[in-house]
């Protein structure tokens, strides 16, 4: 499979001298590929038939919550009256400000949390958002905190969020259990500890049992607890990070809510935190206004319709988005979670959780941490990567590999809730024909793949970034 | 094929709890079976007292029902006709544009991690970096930041780094969207550096002002092209030398329309090219797409995913992410940026739009953006009480009118009779025209005629 | 890459007539120049008498204009809940039905005469064949008639052909939809073979009345089930047997939500059962799907398209139209059926659609069909001046009421009032409920109350 | 790939004695396949995947005119106001009478034709339509005519629509030159001629220069002329059936104007007439409505807007479809047809010219009739059948083979106007490579396919049509 790139096909290079601009202000001119639509149309159709999306197949990328996108959520974001600028009048967009209001409301319910805000558009800005917010919060309070205390399994976006506030990173190693060590927490925070972050479960898919000890030692020293919310399906409807003392967390609503991946994005991180922590929330937040006419002080319209109004929280941290964020994602996540409810929220952690303990079950690997929840990480015991690019033959996305590196030759493995006990099964043959493929095999393979295995490494010596850098060679 | 004929209401949705989980009560008996469990309950490790037994108090609707809901309560929002910009643009989006970019291999897949099974969205962000590249004539562009606030928030930080010893402060134009400066002082929270504004000259920059502001403490310039208020730059080399000569990085703000017929950044000096290059998306509440393009100098400061072409073990070509070590996940507190998930589908959605749009119509849609500023101007200035423009310059896409009412009243009373306009001062307002309001002005011009 | 500048005026559209024809002018230049001819219309072999140099004074519009033209001239439709059934049925399409029959792969295909290439549609139509095989409890299903009016004239065809020594009338029952009579007249119209109607006992079949109308020269029988009024027939054996007996073929007229429900065809004698299959569509204006289904026995004279399993050269299962020389491409004249262009997509969506209800979905709908009926039944029995239901039978989906009012003129009303219904004689309307109006009933019956 | 049937992934049996009916109104029970929304995604996404559309290559099927199916079409034919019921008053619905009356008269211009009807639901229905107002004609001025005369060329719809509308056929020789052969039709025609059906440029892509004193001979004999509009792609902006002296012809909409062929239908086949014929139209009809307030008599409703109205055509054959066609495909051919305009017709007929020539020019076969118009058809020189086949592992769709059969082992090519010129050529080399290679890797050919060469006689012998028939083995 080959496709051409746009600018092989058709090029053009087209002056812009006849502009309505003095020369000295326009370029001399730009030179695009210049397809008519059925080319284009075809371009793309190929292109698509060399990626692999969730319709596909089983894609168990651990952490990253690979499910299935309901197609209805498409529908809803594409409606024409969604379609409005930022700037419109607070009167002119209720409906916005209604969905905004409710999805808030029911993300807090879901993290047990008494605020949220939807503007982080991803989950590394919902963590960089949580921070700045902790930040805010301890100068507020004449408190210098210089450190945030990460556990050395936790994603990579959790170091650079907090660099990016400004914060030295103290990391955390793990118990022999794969869980935070409560004594080395205990030794590491200190009057400079702003806070601790943590996933739960961890990225081994093991419950830190300890986390209200945990809670306590953090906020015994002054500091606040922040939970990334990447592993958050595994817990739906069964804990709620409120509740287990968490101050701030982040939703990754491209995880744990459906919205499409979309080959890198966009998702959207919305923050949720304690009361506490309200007053710091990025602006504008969304709030029902308080009627004039209504004597009881209730929100509502003329027409019994309550409304809503924006308003900048008190200490806000300003903002994190030009706007308000990923919006037409926000819109899919509110009808997700309007599908499926308080049942189906519990049945997907249920079935999250059961599909990687069955999976587990059919695997002839050695997984050395238990008992995990809606992951597992599986030590290949030869070279992950080649594992994971054998199973590409075999008609499946590979798990994410080599991480955490507690794990030796790590296959991290999250199937998610949506796959059938059938997928499950095809899966496990996968890992376990590749497991009992010669070195030689993994080492050459993929072999039925758009592409055979591509040297990476070379690539990145000599970067060609663009169809430029292709013309100069 | 199971036997026998069960009662409908037995299991309803065939056992299932989510209508997006596949088990049915016999499969999922089957697989605790397999695992030794008697429920689900069990393989939960959750201790007693934070287990959570209450209810969200949410309840599950049918996908027609929540269709109704949502629209509905988008119907609340009013039927006006938006002359809105200000760095949030409503171009026409292609039908093919939607169409393709659904597919569910585009729409549902994840990072490039796996590059053997991606070769198709890799090479689509290949396409756009490249028409980025051709756009801003700068070697290097990323495959998207999340908008144009961000990206110039990612640019000062670069800045930041590459600077380190020498300084501690932002330039940036006195005219510029609150959103963007809002999160520029975001993202130099972190950092020692700060935001100052450099004044504007008649809604350009103030060549001399800004030479007065600049020193060796400023680590970068900031300007715009157009500007927030549409107008259009005429010393950008100016402005760039001056950079250049205080050793400060000169980042240019712009979107791809723009880029297609006014000056290319690279020939002004331009060190960095942030901005909003959301094509293919139309007007989505602020939901946008960062631009980001830089020299090759510091390509290996660049924040974000880079998409490059490599080879296969079969020695074809064939495209991968790149430069991985700047990233998060492999560098950690020392990563260049903390960005993970992007908005690559976006990205996707807007080479497909510049495609679509080929050069002809991309550079016609930018002249047609400065005819349509021009005349609309025009239009406002034949008014009674309205002045048009008042910036003696020209203009793209949108353009800044004075009005003897109240500016705010005015957008009131414009927005009942069904038009929505920016004011931006007590009596400035501001209008933005592109493809999708043109056949509008003449209603717009005649509303403004009776409120005026 | 072409090298140098040209003006973006030069070629407007690349120098493309068509959109959607990819030749750019110099393109077109270099393929005459191979063909060895000076321009296209050298290629024309048209005598010059006949030659077209007029115009249709058609002018083309860009797409975005078009989608604003047919989005405003729909918009003179009146916006009203309807009410309507009699053959056409609202049924809400789940999204994944549209976003995955809309996949190009399946949309563009053409009919699979390159099997190896279109094993996914096939595959597809043989599941479609395989539902209506379970639900008819008949061997045979076609892969889709153009409607249901069109399929029972194939029926009466097939009968015509297959007892074609012993008779020339087709009995169908008094209450019949009009376009399925005048259709079953067209089609018809080629044989010696006229239809006649044989009377109903309130709302059903009369079988004493049908008892004396049979007779050896009748080709077949056909009734519905339910019927055009929305009445569950009771005696379906019984008019089976009496076809049976005379040597006439039973064709029964259903559709998938009531086969999921009532009596199998199969075990009620029917030889052929068509109607509309259109799940997965939606009101579209009459547009629908042909349901064709049959014995074995009448394979080899099965008008339509089938598709069969067969094996590959590898062994492997696979699909492929089968047992063509019944159709008009191989057998010409002597063809089952002149049809070729059939309702494909229509199929996919339909088997899509029965797919993602699944047979609990499938069933609970044809459960509140007859609970819909008779609670409409009840409310407007309830309103003064209303009688409800006109004939004392289950019902299916829709029913009768007796106005004491003139019923076009209450229609009328209604229509006013946002309601749209049947009135089917001086003082009798029928109304339709499904899933899509369902939550508007008390609404309608409010206005009704009003009105009546 | 392999993809296993619905009922083979899940399967239910579902009772229905708690039905709301006496137990003697219902069956026992139903089994169907039961997938949960993410299996039915999988499923059909890959069954998309064994499936060859237009935006996966170049599909050259002769007659068939595969061109490109804009998206936008799809796009309006989706708004939910177009979702209407079929017995909506008149008054309710003026939108979809507008756009049916203006449909109409577009293909009445491009045709020349006097009154077009938009019920027949694909282009055998409307040559059923055509052949019953032509009898109904003859009827009406008391001829009784028994025969239609077809080409031997002609497509198969041709005889089984004038079988079907109880006429008998005789079939013509094709002349030396693979035209009508003008003076066997003059020995034809007789009082018992109701009609000719012709297609023009044939399916040897010739154009019939005699169409003049063909419709002549058949008008001097009392019949009527038939135009089959199969090949109205070649003409679209030069020659008009109407001005070569057809009386009644169909359009097949997805064909020349661009509506998808969806896996062989839903197309819609509009029949246009000459003013003598109108009055036999099937019914309804729409035209517009004298109003009542305007002194001339111009149709215009209160706001100035022309009102629309059903009428039934005085002699009116009845009806060919239940309603009124295949609505939602009517509104895909307004909105290609208003996408090209005059100029966009007109080059679409120029570019299918030119490609088929210009492919013809690039292969090395045998080309025995011309100067062919848009399509051609080569000989093959042997097995058409393989030859195709093979072009399958090249990436391309085969043209239609072995047909017509005045040419040995036919490839009957259409290449559209939609396929750039390095479409053509990798068509073109498609031809030759196939050509090239030796007659064991044509018989084995495909290899490269989803399935492998199909045994379809096999698969007549033995039918199996339902997923219960296999059930049985």
């Amino acid at each position: 499979v080959y496709e051409p790139l746009l600018v092989e096909k058709s090029s053009r290079a087209v002056e812009t001298d006849d502009a309505p601009l003095p020369d000295d202000l326009t370029r001399d001119g730009v030179e695009l590929p210049d397809p008519a639509e059925p080319e284009l149309a075809r371009h793309y159709t190929r292109l698509s038939q060399m990626n692999y999306g969730v319709e596909n197949g089983p894609f168990p990328l651990g952490s990253c919550t690979m499910k299935y996108n309901p197609s209805f959520t498409e529908d809803v974001a594409a409606l024409p009256e969604a379609a409005t600028h930022p700037d419109r009048s607070t009167d002119s967009v209720q409906g916005n400000l209604e969905l905004r209001h409710r999805l808030a409301d029911s993300l807090a319910r879901i993290g047990g949390m008494d605020a949220v805000t939807l503007q982080p558009p991803a989950g590394a800005a919902g963590e960089f958002t949580g921070i700045l917010i902790a930040k805010a919060y301890h100068e507020q309070n004449g408190n210098d905190r210089s450190e945030i205390i990460i556990p050395e399994s936790a994603h990579g976006t959790n170091f650079a969020s907090a660099a990016l506030a400004g914060y030295e990173v103290v990391s955390l190693p793990s118990a022999d259990d794969g869980r935070v060590d409560v004594d080395a927490l205990r030794a590491a925070v200190s009057d400079d500890t702003a806070a601790l972050m943590l996933t739960n479960p961890n990225t081994l898919g093991l419950f830190e049992h300890d986390i209200e000890e945990i809670a306590d030692v953090v906020h015994d020293a002054g500091g606040l607890l922040y939970y990334d919310g990447a592993n958050l399906n595994a817990l739906l409807g069964r804990a709620r990070p409120g509740d287990m003392g968490f101050d701030v967390m982040h939703y990754n609503v491209h995880k744990t809510f459906a919205t499409p991946h979309g080959g890198g994005g966009p998702g959207a991180g919305p923050v949720g935190v304690v009361e506490e922590l309200a007053p710091y929330l990025p602006t504008p937040q969304v709030r029902e206004a308080v009627s004039d006419e209504a004597d009881d002080g209730e929100a509502a319209s003329d027409d019994g319709e309550v409304s809503y109004e924006r308003f900048a929280p008190e200490h806000s941290i300003g903002k994190v988005h030009g706007f308000a964020g990923n919006w037409l994602v926000l819109v899919k996540t509110y009808a997700y979670i309007a599908r499926l409810g308080d049942p189906g929220l519990r049945d997907t952690s249920a079935k999250a959780v059961l599909n990687a303990n069955y999976l587990a079950s059919q695997i002839d690997y050695d997984i050395p941490f238990e008992p995990f929840h809606h992951e597992f990480v599986a030590s290949a015991g030869r070279d992950a990567a080649d594992v994971a690019k054998r199973m590409l033959d075999y008609g499946v996305h590979p798990p994410t590999t080599k991480w955490p590196e507690i794990v030796d030759e790590a296959l991290m493995t999250e199937p998610t809730e949506a796959e059938s006990r059938a997928a499950l099964d095809h899966l496990a043959r996968a890992f376990d024909r590749a497991a009992a493929d010669s070195d030689e095999a993994l080492e050459t393979a993929p072999e039925r793949t758009a592409a055979r295995r591509i040297d990476q490494a070379d690539a990145a010596r000599n970067p060609r970034l663009s169809w430029h850098a292709l013309d100069d060679e | 094929m199971e036997g026998g004929f069960v009662s409908s209401d037995e299991h309803p949705n065939g056992g299932r709890g989510s209508p997006f989980a596949p088990h049915t009560a016999a499969e999922t008996t089957a697989m605790l079976d397999a695992v030794g469990v008697e429920s689900e309950d069990h393989l939960f490790d959750i201790p007693e007292e934070i287990e959570f037994d209450g209810t969200f108090d949410i309840e599950p609707r049918a996908e027609r029902a929540i269709r109704e809901e949502i629209a509905a309560m988008l119907d609340r929002n009013h039927d006006l006709v938006e002359f809105l910009g200000r760095g949030h643009y409503d171009h026409y989006v292609p039908s093919a544009v939607d169409h393709l970019a659904d597919r569910s291999e585009f729409l549902t897949s994840y990072t490039q991690y796996q590059p053997e099974v991606a070769q198709g969205f890799l090479q689509a962000l290949f396409e756009y970096q490249s028409m980025l590249v051709e756009l801003t004539g700068l070697e290097v562009a990323n495959c998207s930041m999340y908008d144009a606030a961000t990206a110039l928030g990612e640019a000062a930080t670069l800045a930041v780094r590459v600077r380190a010893t020498s300084g501690d402060r932002v330039l940036v134009p006195e005219h510029l969207h609150d959103g963007r400066r809002a999160v520029l002082d975001s993202y130099l929270a972190g950092t020692d550096a700060g935001v100052e504004s450099y004044p504007m000259d008649d809604g350009i920059v103030d060549r001399d002002a800004l030479a007065n502001a600049i020193d060796e403490g400023c680590v970068m310039v900031y300007a715009e092209n157009p500007t927030v208020r549409g107008t259009i730059e005429e010393s950008l080399g100016e402005i760039g030398d001056l950079a250049d000569d205080h050793d400060a990085l000169f980042c240019l703000g712009s979107d791809p329309v723009a880029l297609s017929l006014l000056e290319e950044p690279a020939s002004v000096g331009a060190d960095v090219v942030v901005g909003d290059a959301a094509l293919g998306l139309g007007a989505a509440d602020g939901m946008g797409l960062g631009l980001f393009a830089t020299r090759e100098a510091f390509l290996r400061q660049v924040p974000g995913r880079l998409v490059g072409t490599g080879e296969d073990s079969e020695g074809r070509r064939a495209y991968t992410l790149t430069l991985q070590t700047r990233e998060q996940h492999i560098r950690r507190e020392r990563a260049t940026s903390n960005i993970c998930t992007n908005q690559a589908w976006v990205a996707l959605r807007a080479a497909m739009h510049v495609a679509w749009l080929g050069p002809d119509g991309l550079v016609d849609l930018a002249k047609e953006s400065v005819t349509r500023a021009s005349e609309i101007a025009d239009q406002f200035d034949a008014i009674d009480g309205v002045t048009a423009p008042v910036h003696d310059r020209h203009h793209f896409r949108e353009v800044v009118a004075r009005t003897d009412r109240e500016a705010s009243a005015m957008k009131d009373d414009l927005e009942a009779e069904g038009y929505a306009i920016h004011a931006i001062d007590d009596h400035l307002v501001q209008v933005c025209v592109t493809e999708t309001n043109a056949d509008r002005v003449d209603d717009l011009v005649a509303a403004v005629e009776a409120v005026a």
